[in-house]
């Protein structure tokens, strides 16, 4: 299937629709909300289900040096992109030390709404992928954060004073969302297909229209953050939410060339090296840099490049990872 | 009744500043406090909504806390150290309670 | 299935009984309660379900002129029907011009529960229907609301004054329930069977049963409003409750007749001509007629009108439709 | 600490009446506001609760505004504006805050 | 604009009580009261939070009365009768209204 | 099966694993948390699923004298047990008799959810069971706190003065929680297999997720009272917590003898017994003896009893069961 076949068949597929929805209604002011209750179980449902079933797929394979060699990568990576993406926004944007290190922390990080999105598209085009990818996933969540902020910290006095490293460690690693995807890929590890037969119904057959409704919820919010936040969000701002995604994929792409991932695997390693954080980092940011503005990085994250990956970014994705996987 | 004049502080946070301010609370020792949702508003920092949030930054909680007069100031130190660097702001008001020992 | 045999067998189905077990609660002071972020999600999700259900019908059949004039007709009830509720109230009751335009709106409007279970019943007996009769249902809400406000303003002069009709408007057709329902049924639409098939686990096996539970939901509150509001209500108002549906019903029957829709479509859109409102009414007369009291409108719409129309009227409404079905 | 004198705005309005509300808050050019959600009520109008409600009719918020003396009056007249005609009531109380220039 | 002076008391009591309180309210005649949700808080009897709770016991309330001055002393009665045995606390403070009729 | 291995596959089960996990989130201090008003919900539908289960086997095998037999003993245990745990808390703990009443009549009355686990235990090792269990279950809840308030009587002068026993009645018989469950087990006595067809895609197939995400959040719960109730419980009390269940198991299971219940419903019943309530007994208490401390009673149930039983207790039961089963 040709890149534009995929991207037509992604834009008309349900799940963006009801992205577009929400962000429709958002923007036209529509009182149409999901409660905040709802809108984080469903968070916690997606994280429960695709831990659950990665973890699965590891019991049934086992772990193998390329898994390792993989979580390596992602590592690398979750720490290195944060240091390219500041100094690009350094360089092209007039945000301070602190706002291009924010800004930067989401983009080495991951949206793991972006990769279950990139599952199911993979799925669609009955490419297999391996399991681990989930755990992939984990281990870049945070690197990235400790990266931004010792960049932060380059550019200014250590004031951050009072409130040590540790304690944001453990608040950043025990974050609900970390613990619940960590868990259930555990629980789903330990369970194995016998574990998962049991809870199919629940966390299997209901998963896309789940999926469905919290993507209306993240059109909602997009919506309501572009509305509000447009205005922080300078030319060349805007454009590093489109252009720094390309290039970490673009990156990913090359460091993962030697390690032999399926189609399927590859596609989903890119596309978690281009997605934004917009739940755990910016949670991290508010504690560790409460200087730097959230209109900016939410805005940023959520507003652009969550929908241009979700539109287009992935089935470009997946056309980068045909020129590298197996 | 016969009643007993207390402070109360009221304190609107951004949740991810939350523990760390009851935790300063809990330092400046006063006997209690209670955290009530907000759902959505505005200041100097812009609107927010807390409706259809996944995640905990961008949702506010308001806290309240009854003091004696007292101990206002040592209190307020400990508030003003969360609060000055984090989106929040904080107002003082007088009170009658009728158990002073409570408080 | 005789009449007789019809109503025995609804009264007796797990939707019906939840409704009644929610009721019988409320009216013993029971503190069972439904918390309101899950009643919101619950109806948005009955919404999504039965929009997206019908868009799908229409993508395999195509637009034809029949739907274009049950369409018309629809919207010409709308409108007509707050007139006639009007009339007999302002001639049987003693309720002021505000507080009769605000409860005939109630009624020239539909109830999209009221509408779904009586798919259910249509279903259960084994007849088909039009899908387009959800657009249907979608076109009928907001007309009435408009024929109560110039109702409302025949009565007094205008001074309503420092609020236009603009942004009125603009909320009642951006209320979330109406941008739920449309929007879904465009994104069912646009995708088609193939869409359906993807989410079906989630918006189609567990319908039945998220219903019942949204129905125990809607006990539970008609019976406290029956409690609070029973005394706001005098016996001519009462009777309005049921006499209205009905007269809707005849009407609605007769507006049909020539249009020649299966039987399970004109028993559905008689059910629609015979609802009540209560979810996206009584929010527009809160913001258009503020001194009309909900406590009659509410109360009469969800207390006495969406019961009767659950237990007896939908059968009724089936028996109706065979006198002038295809 | 020193402390300011301000006046602190407290709102329960209808739902549906909100986004009115808010409106005429931004037109009187308040610094801020929050919306606090509320449960259950009882007025002239009798018993609410927002217990099991899919929708907004029948549901209340509370919303706190607080905001300079010199400009109670206008801020009032904006809040009496939408509240006279529907379900609601306001107060008015004194407050201190720490940083005047914030409001 | 012209206000009145009024009292308001607020009562942060535990949930399985709150039936109790708020029956109390109605037969010391309040003219109204307006329930929020606490989400947690620290006194003598502990931390408590409501997040994850399926059950009542353990969830807490905030209600808030506004009352005539002159029938401060009823209410409290009723109020402190609920609050002395259960978990909770009472403050109460002044406040200014507009609608004095209305109270 | 041997009873070890029996133990060792339960503790692999991914009902004890998320459980487990909340567990041991909630001890690591992670902010995961499962919103209240989900928690609420996801209880009612574990209420609405099992009673209503329960009632169409009812209507399936009709009443028997076996059933009403099973149901007086029930009855007789749940006023019985608190007597016994009152003098055991009497004779080794430290406890004022209001809180060994409060603390006893946990005990006395039962836990669904332990129940649940264990009708998920019991099925899993294809052991049939009689439906009317879950009616047991109903009139167990609430015998306990009368025998309680006795109890606590005995103590001290009548103080309780000012609130009568009526509307505690009230209070604790309309109770939300057993509304739910009665008013699903009339229900699908009602509607019978038919009407369990129509709505098993919700109550059935989700239902074993559904419970792993509800004992997750029990294990956040139970994991947040242990680290704040822990300096409340001495030795003595802990060890009630365990010693007790092990007593009701050994009563119920003498009691249980003579009626011939099957293998699988004589495990349901004996773990009924031994299970300790944490929802509907905690609040009734806070009404009738507000002045024993719920930190105490609450973190024995939820953290010391429920996990045990989760974990060692129901494997257990089971095998006190074939020593009197048919
Ligand atoms: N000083 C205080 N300030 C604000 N809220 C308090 C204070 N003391 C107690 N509370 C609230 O009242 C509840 C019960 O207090 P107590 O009876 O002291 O445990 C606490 O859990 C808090 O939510
Ligand atoms: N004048 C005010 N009155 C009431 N709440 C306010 C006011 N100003 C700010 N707030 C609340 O405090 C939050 C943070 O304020 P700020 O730091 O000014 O953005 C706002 O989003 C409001 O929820
Ligand atoms: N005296 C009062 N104290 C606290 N809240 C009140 C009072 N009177 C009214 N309210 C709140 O305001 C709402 C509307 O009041 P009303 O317009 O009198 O029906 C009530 O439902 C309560 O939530
Ligand atoms: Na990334
Ligand atoms: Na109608
Ligand atoms: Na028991």
């Amino acid at each position: 299937m040709s890149l534009v076949d995929l991207a037509a068949q992604n834009l008309l597929s349900p799940m963006v629709l009801f992205f577009a929805l929400g962000l429709a209604a958002a923007l036209a002011r529509s009182d149409l909300t999901v409660p905040e209750a709802v809108a984080k179980t469903l968070a916690l449902y997606l994280m429960l289900s695709i831990g659950f079933k990665g973890g699965v797929e590891v019991a049934a394979n086992g772990i193998t040096l390329r898994m390792i060699g993989v979580m390596g990568v992602g590592i690398v990576l979750s720490f290195a992109l944060p240091v390219i993406g500041f100094l690009i926004l350094r360089a092209v944007s007039g945000l301070s030390t602190v706002d291009a290190a924010a800004v930067a922390a989401h983009y080495g990080s991951i949206s793991i709404v972006t990769f279950i999105a990139a599952t199911e598209i993979v799925r669609g085009q009955n490419l297999p992928f391996e399991g681990y990818i989930v755990a992939v996933a984990a281990v870049m969540e945070t690197p990235a954060i400790l990266s931004a902020l010792l960049l932060a910290r380059s550019g200014q006095p250590s004031r951050n004073g009072n409130e040590g490293l540790g304690p944001l460690l453990h608040e950043v690693g025990l974050n609900g969302s970390v613990v619940m995807l960590v868990g259930s890929f555990l629980i789903g590890w330990a369970t194995g297909p016998k574990g998962l037969q049991m809870i199919a119904p629940f966390i299997v057959d209901p998963f896309r229209g789940v999926l469905c409704l919290f993507l209306l919820d993240m059109g909602l919010v997009a919506g309501r953050g572009m509305r509000e936040g447009a205005r922080h969000l300078s030319a060349p701002v805007l454009g590093f939410g489109i252009v720094m995604p390309l290039i970490s994929a673009a990156l990913a792409t090359l460091a993962i060339w030697p390690l032999g991932l399926s189609l399927g695997g590859a596609a989903l390693f890119v596309t978690l090296a281009a997605s934004a954080s917009y739940i755990a980092v910016p949670a991290a940011m508010r504690l560790a840099l409460p200087e730097a503005k959230p209109a900016i990085y939410l805005t940023l994250s959520l507003g652009v490049t969550f929908p241009f990956n979700l539109s287009l970014g992935i089935p470009l994705y997946l056309a980068l990872a045909g020129l590298v996987a197996e | 009744m016969q009643t007993h004049p207390k402070k109360r502080i009221e304190i609107v946070v951004e949740y991810p500043a939350l523990r760390r301010l009851l935790d300063r609370l809990d330092r400046a020792q006063v006997t209690g406090y209670t955290v009530v949702p907000a759902l959505a508003g505005r200041g100097h920092d812009g609107l927010w909504s807390s409706e259809g949030l996944a995640g905990d930054a961008g949702r506010m909680m308001m806290v309240i806390c009854i003091t004696d007069p007292a101990r206002l100031d040592p209190v307020l130190e400990e508030v003003y150290a969360v609060v000055a660097r984090h989106i929040g702001i904080v107002t003082i008001s007088d009170v009658q309670v009728i158990r002073s020992d409570h408080f």
